[in-house]
């Protein structure tokens, strides 16, 4: 699909226009998954494992069943066997099988006629335990004598003789390495670990579930995708996806971690089993122990330069534990750590490691950012001892079309070299720095996707349209939809109104994650719109007695295409939609397509940090994001998305961890002591949009979401190491480790 | 014929090569032949693909054409966050 | 457990209500009177999506039981505009895209009417320490601060 | 869970006392819902003092002022006097939680939570501050420092509770100051904390000092040698140097999710040194 025109002039794309559900989020009136609530409605509440690893002897629910208030209890017995292994994981995750694989390992779930009385009632199940050796770290659990936490998963890859831990490897790459760092004059290689983080969204989980026993029901939660928590409660509840109406409520971040499963299987076996409508919402405890984290990380990162600072060769090697199940994050990290080189000789290496912690979750460029963390730290390290300028450095090496990418394909158009040139112009790089102060900088790069996507756009009888789309907006969507609806039928922004289909009201749609939405539920309204349009043609074609082809679409009217069509005054979307019964009946477009085209994007972080020597303590001074964003619609929640994964990376950067005791037990499952960044930690953050169209987007649109979290991390990695004078090759590089640093280097 | 990239840990799979000669006009039967033709790449490919063609990824969309003009290349199956 | 009766002024109105002793206003809210515009996203303080004013304090109302409003006055997101006006800064918030998927935004905008009160001609760092306490995760802070300021001005000129 | 508001100091007292259940007393509440939202614990009675008689009072006593018990941060922090008098108490106190929770926070909650780390005690501790308890026998006062007797526990007996804190007064050419250190800029409990009181004679030599520290030992720790390093001086180096040693050497911590043993024992040192110059400027020393 080519872009219409390169230099296309919009009219309502690229403003930025009032959101659609705006007032209601001021006004405190959107409803958000806890805000739901059903006449007779129970509350559920589920047990969690205390113990990081134990195989359960005996669950004992008898004194529950007891117990004032309750009306159900659900084990994992309540559940069926889906086909789908990874919907089968899911379910164990959801409630444990014979063993309990992490702590805070959802075990069992009660529903009882108040909160407190399912709170009392979840005591009084008795779990008996055989307490397993449990392994939480990723280098450990890869040993041969580590802990098993599930065996037989391992993935053909994986080559025989590893731990049972390891389920995945995989490689990409290309060229002579061997000769690649014979050639260099200065090579570095260095191990860096990361700490897992969690996405932080300020909403937990929750839902509000009311299945019957005849497998008829209905869901409304807060997701990332309704269709997908259709697909997995309804094998992992051995009913009909036909049979379960998934409504999405608004939803309160997500950033990938609700794009899973976790309360909702529970809530619709408990309503099953009670016959009544059950509620569960997350504790912000449970959300920490039980859902999200990203991985944790141990890479190595080799890489061999020539004094002008050109790269002749580079191999990282990335051990990545995702929990307590098998997942596929290190491809995605391993594809993505030197996408942004053209490099003659490129190796990666990624393993997938499972340990006793909860099963990861996709958060934003899953598994790119630590990565390129590793990447561009080591390349900032070469920069500085070969006294080259960093950005210079990146420009030299940098991808651009025709680029054999380390991931394998050759690069297209790609807007690399024109971040980079933005940032090298821009007056932050050159602004001067003060005592113990270092200016750190950082490329970032995510695939992003389309995907499925289904649109239907309806014309009213008084000339406004309706939008039907299948993706819950987490950050402005339907203003974006709503533009590209107007755009294309060219009728002002308010005359369209765009709203999130329930399951049953419009076909499949993937879950709102990869930067997919604005492009590819985007495409698919101004193709449904296309499509109104061509009905309309036809209509006043007939109307006025004359060919389809011989009326044209332009400015939301319908025009004789030429003087040879006849003297007919131009009819507005108004004038047909009056006579739409009488022309035809009801005037609708829809289209739906699993899109793809949609392009890679780069980034580039420009920060400048100071670092106490006495206390460690780092202070972000100026952060500026420089971003290809394609055409950006709304440039407001364009900027927005460059801030919010910004200010994660930061977080990821310095003070987010999971912190997990000797005993597996996670030590921080607070918002107290899981610290996201907090107002007074920031400086604005300063952004750079760059909109190089995207060809395979119709207005040339681009994801943006997931970029920015991808360089920030080795941006402030890099700016505190100049500024403390040391390497740092681990995160978060919290106060006592970078006071550490900092006095082992004084201590020589 | 088409030729097509497997990344380094697919290629113990195919005879240990980089580049596999595949009689396909589509992705459908590329990922039917290379089954076929290597059987162990069978798992990987039943558990979802991605496929680049001139750069750009295609998820699933069987009918993608491909041809001998193109640079076809294998990759993992894409997700995001 | 004793149910207790109470009486409290919420955003004008008097209200009655009954609530167990254990149950915070933030519960009651929600769960008694169905004003679910303040959000629980911890319950123990730490993000601020529950922030009322309490008798004219800003506070987070899952860190205050229900049995203690007994006389209280109480500010809520739902009294925050008069009618279809609505207040500056909800306004101001729209104008600037101060918001991605809007949870912590009520918090917000509680926080930031307390401080405008308070201060009327706040420095950003000032702002920026103020609303420490509100978490947001989606955007970063930067067009919440502005757009408080932008309202501020607004406000002051009014 | 009963919930009571007592009329009186001596029925709330007579209630503390005949309880036999889990009972707490509801100051600012920051700490109790909390540790009631966590299960931490399930206390059978709440007692709800603030409304009786001067609870919610900042008054002038003896030059220096009596603060009741459920004044909250934000209330003491409004307060010109005490800002004026005992400028590091307040900024102790405030450094409590966001704003949001300085709407109900309170000294006395902080004090008696029995947080190693809690950030309104060493101010206190230097300014010399008396908390008065009431309790089945009348009421009396003992020295804040003497309060806290280990982690979440107090020298508090059965049946008593602190109805108000004194902070005293002080000569001119006197002031106080806290820093702490937490890895964000706010919502972090302190990893380490430091407070200093200072009085200087006319030539800006120091006559009475005082060294605080927090979350570096079971409860907060005077630090006598540090005084000692800093009486008779101007904060010279040589001075400055010895207060970092003697705080260093009086750290015992512990490592935790929070803190290394080096770090809380490197950065006290630190606080102190900084919160020494402070206080010493504040007191009109120049130096």
């Amino acid at each position: 699909m080519a872009l219409d025109t390169p230099k296309r002039d919009f009219k309502i794309v690229g403003t930025r226009v009032p959101r659609p559900d705006g007032i209601d989020k001021v006004t405190g009136k959107a409803a958000y998954g806890a805000d739901i609530t059903a006449t007779g409605m129970l509350h559920g509440r589920i047990l969690r494992s205390p113990h990081a690893h134990a195989r359960i002897i005996s669950i004992d629910t008898s004194a529950a069943e007891a117990a004032e208030g309750v009306k159900a209890i659900v084990t994992s017995a309540d559940f069926a066997t889906p086909d789908d292994a990874g919907i089968r994981d899911i379910r164990d995750n959801c409630l444990a099988l014979d063993k309990v694989l992490y702590d805070g390992h959802a075990i069992a779930a009660v529903a009882a006629t108040s909160k407190s009385a399912a709170k009392a009632a979840i005591r009084l199940i008795r779990v008996e335990y055989e307490i397993l050796p449990h392994v939480t770290d990723v280098d450990a659990a890869m040993k041969p004598d580590a802990p098993i936490v599930q065996s037989g998963r391992a993935f053909e890859s994986v080559p025989a003789g590893m731990s049972q831990n390891v389920h995945s490897h995989v490689e990409f790459g290309h060229g002579d390495l061997d000769a690649g760092f014979a050639n260099a004059d200065k090579i570095i290689e260095r191990t860096f670990k990361t700490a897992a983080t969690h996405q932080g969204y300020i909403e937990p989980q929750a839902c509000m579930a009311n299945l019957g026993a005849d497998g008829r029901g209905e869901l409304w939660c807060c997701t990332q995708g309704q269709y997908m928590v259709r697909e997995n409660c309804a094998a992992i509840l051995g009913i009909e996806a036909s049979q379960l109406r998934v409504t999405s409520s608004e939803i309160g971040g997500g950033f990938g971690g609700k794009t899973t499963t976790f309360i909702e299987p529970v809530a619709l076996a408990l309503s099953r089993k009670s016959g009544k409508p059950v509620k569960i919402v997350m504790t912000r405890e449970e959300v920490f122990r039980a859902t999200g984290p990203t991985v944790s990380t141990s890479m190595d990162v080799k890489i061999g330069m020539k004094n002008d600072g050109r790269i002749t060769a580079a191999r990282a090697e990335l051990r990545y534990q995702g929990g307590a199940f098998p997942n596929h994050t290190v491809e995605f990290g391993a594809q993505a750590a030197f996408a942004a080189y053209d490099l003659a000789a490129v190796q990666t290496l990624g393993w997938g490691v499972m340990t006793n912690r909860p099963k990861e979750v996709a958060y934003r460029a899953p598994g790119a950012p630590t990565a390129i963390y590793a990447v561009e730290s080591v390349v900032d390290e070469l920069c500085q001892q070969l006294n080259l300028d960093p950005l210079d450095v990146r420009l030299l090496n940098a991808a651009r079309k025709g680029t054999l990418s380390a991931y394998g394909p050759t690069f297209n158009e790609i807007g690399l070299v024109a971040t980079l040139e933005a940032a090298k112009n821009h007056p932050h790089y050159t602004a001067p720095l003060g005592e113990n102060q270092g200016r750190g900088l950082s490329c970032g790069f995510w695939f992003n996707f389309g995907g499925n996507t289904c649109v239907s756009l309806n014309l009213n009888s008084d000339g406004t349209v309706g939008v039907v789309e299948g993706n819950p907006d987490i950050g402005g969507s339907r203003a974006s939809i709503s533009m590209m609806a107007a755009e294309e039928l060219g009728i002002p922004y308010d005359k369209v109104r765009t709203v999130i289909a329930d399951t049953t009201s419009l076909g499949f749609n993937d879950v709102t994650d990869g930067s997919r939405v604005t492009f590819a539920v985007g495409l698919a309204t101004i193709e449904a719109a296309r499509a109104a349009k061509n009905e309309m043609c036809a209509r006043v074609a007939k109307l006025w007695g004359i060919d389809t082809d011989a009326v044209q679409w332009e400015d939301g009217s319908v025009k004789p295409a030429g003087p040879n069509a006849g003297e007919h005054a131009p009819m507005s979307i108004a004038d047909i939609a009056a006579i739409a019964d009488e022309t035809g009946g009801p005037i609708a477009g829809h289209h739906e397509v699993n899109a793809d085209g949609a392009g890679v994007s780069f980034g580039v972080h420009l920060v400048d940090t100071e670092v106490d020597p006495e206390t460690g303590a780092t202070t972000v001074l100026r952060y500026t994001v420089f971003q290809d964003a394609g055409k950006a619609v709304h440039p407001d929640y364009v900027e927005g998305q460059m801030q919010g994964g910004a200010v994660q990376g930061i977080g990821w950067a310095l003070n987010e961890e999971y912190i997990y005791g000797d005993d597996g037990l996670l030590q921080n499952a607070s918002l107290l002591d899981y610290r996201v960044p907090v107002a007074s930690d920031l400086p604005n953050i300063e952004t750079v949009i760059l909109e190089i169209p995207n060809p395979g987007h119709p207005y040339g649109v681009r994801g943006v979401g997931e970029t920015p979290i991808v360089p920030p991390l080795a941006a402030i990695s890099n700016a505190v190491s100049r500024a403390a004078g040391i390497r740092l090759t681990e995160l978060p590089m919290s106060p006592p480790r970078i006071l550490h640093a900092i006095t082992q280097r004084r201590d020589g | 014929m088409v030729k097509v990239k497997l990344w380094g840990s697919l290629r113990q799979f195919a005879d240990d090569q980089e580049w596999v000669d595949v009689d396909a006009s589509n992705f459908k039967e590329l990922l039917d032949q290379l089954s076929h033709l290597y059987p162990a790449l069978r798992p990987k490919i039943e558990r979802g693909v991605s496929l680049a063609v001139d750069g750009v990824i295609y998820r699933n969309a069987w009918f993608t054409q491909i041809s001998d003009e193109n640079e076809i290349v294998l990759m993992p199956y894409m997700v995001g966050g | 457990m004793k149910t207790n009766h109470i009486q409290t002024t919420i955003n004008g109105d008097v209200t009655e209500f009954l609530c167990n002793a254990d149950e915070s206003l933030l519960d009651v809210l929600r769960d008694r009177l169905g004003m679910t515009g303040a959000k629980e996203g911890c319950g123990t303080g730490d993000c601020g999506a529950c922030s009322v004013t309490l008798n004219g304090r800003l506070v987070c109302s899952c860190l205050v039981l229900g049995v203690e409003t007994e006389g209280a006055e109480i500010q809520t997101i739902e009294g925050m505009a008069n009618g279809d006006n609505l207040h500056t800064l909800q306004r101001v918030f729209l104008e600037e895209a101060a918001l991605q998927c809007g949870i912590c935004t009520p918090g917000i905008l509680i926080a930031a009417k307390s401080l405008l009160e308070k201060n009327p001609n706040p420095t950003d760092t000032e702002v920026r320490y103020w609303l420490a306490g509100n978490l947001c995760r989606c955007t970063g802070y930067d067009k919440i601060i502005k757009a408080v300021q932008t309202a501020a001005a607004e406000m002051r000129g009014a | 869970m009963r919930y009571v508001k007592p009329d009186s100091f001596e029925n709330a007292a007579q209630l503390l006392f005949d309880s036999t259940g889990i009972t707490r007393i509801l100051a600012g509440g920051t700490d109790v819902l909390v540790q009631m939202k966590a299960e931490m614990v399930e206390p059978d009675l709440l007692i709800d003092l603030k409304h009786l008689s001067g609870m919610r009072e900042i008054t002038h006593e003896n030059g220096g002022f009596r603060i009741g018990a459920a004044v909250s941060g934000a209330e003491l922090g409004e307060h010109a006097g005490v800002n004026a008098l005992w400028p590091g108490v307040v900024e102790g106190m405030e450094l409590i939680g966001s704003t949001q929770v300085q709407g109900r926070a309170t000294m006395v909650g902080n004090l008696c939570n029995g947080s190693p780390a809690a950030d309104s005690v060493p101010a206190m501790v230097t300014a010399g501050a008396i908390a008065r308890i009431h309790g089945p026998d009348g009421a009396r006062d003992i020295p804040v420092y003497e309060v806290p007797t280990g982690p979440g526990k107090t020298s508090l007996a059965r049946g008593e509770f602190i109805t108000s804190i004194y902070l005293p007064a002080r000569p001119e050419n006197a002031s106080d100051a806290y820093l702490r250190f937490i890895p964000r800029t706010e919502m972090d409990i302190a990893v380490s904390s430091a407070a200093v009181s200072l009085e200087l004679d006319s030539k800006g030599i120091c006559t009475e000092a005082k060294v605080a520290i927090g979350a570096v030992a079971p409860t907060v720790r005077l630090v006598d040698d540090a005084s000692a390093a800093l009486i008779g001086t101007s904060l010279d180096d040589d001075a400055i140097t010895k207060l970092v040693a003697a705080v260093e050497a009086a750290c015992s911590p512990i490592d935790d999710k929070r803190g290394t043993i080096a770090f809380r024992t490197k950065t006290a040192g630190v606080l102190a040194k900084r919160a020494a110059k402070i206080a010493y400027a504040r007191a009109g020393g120049t130096s």
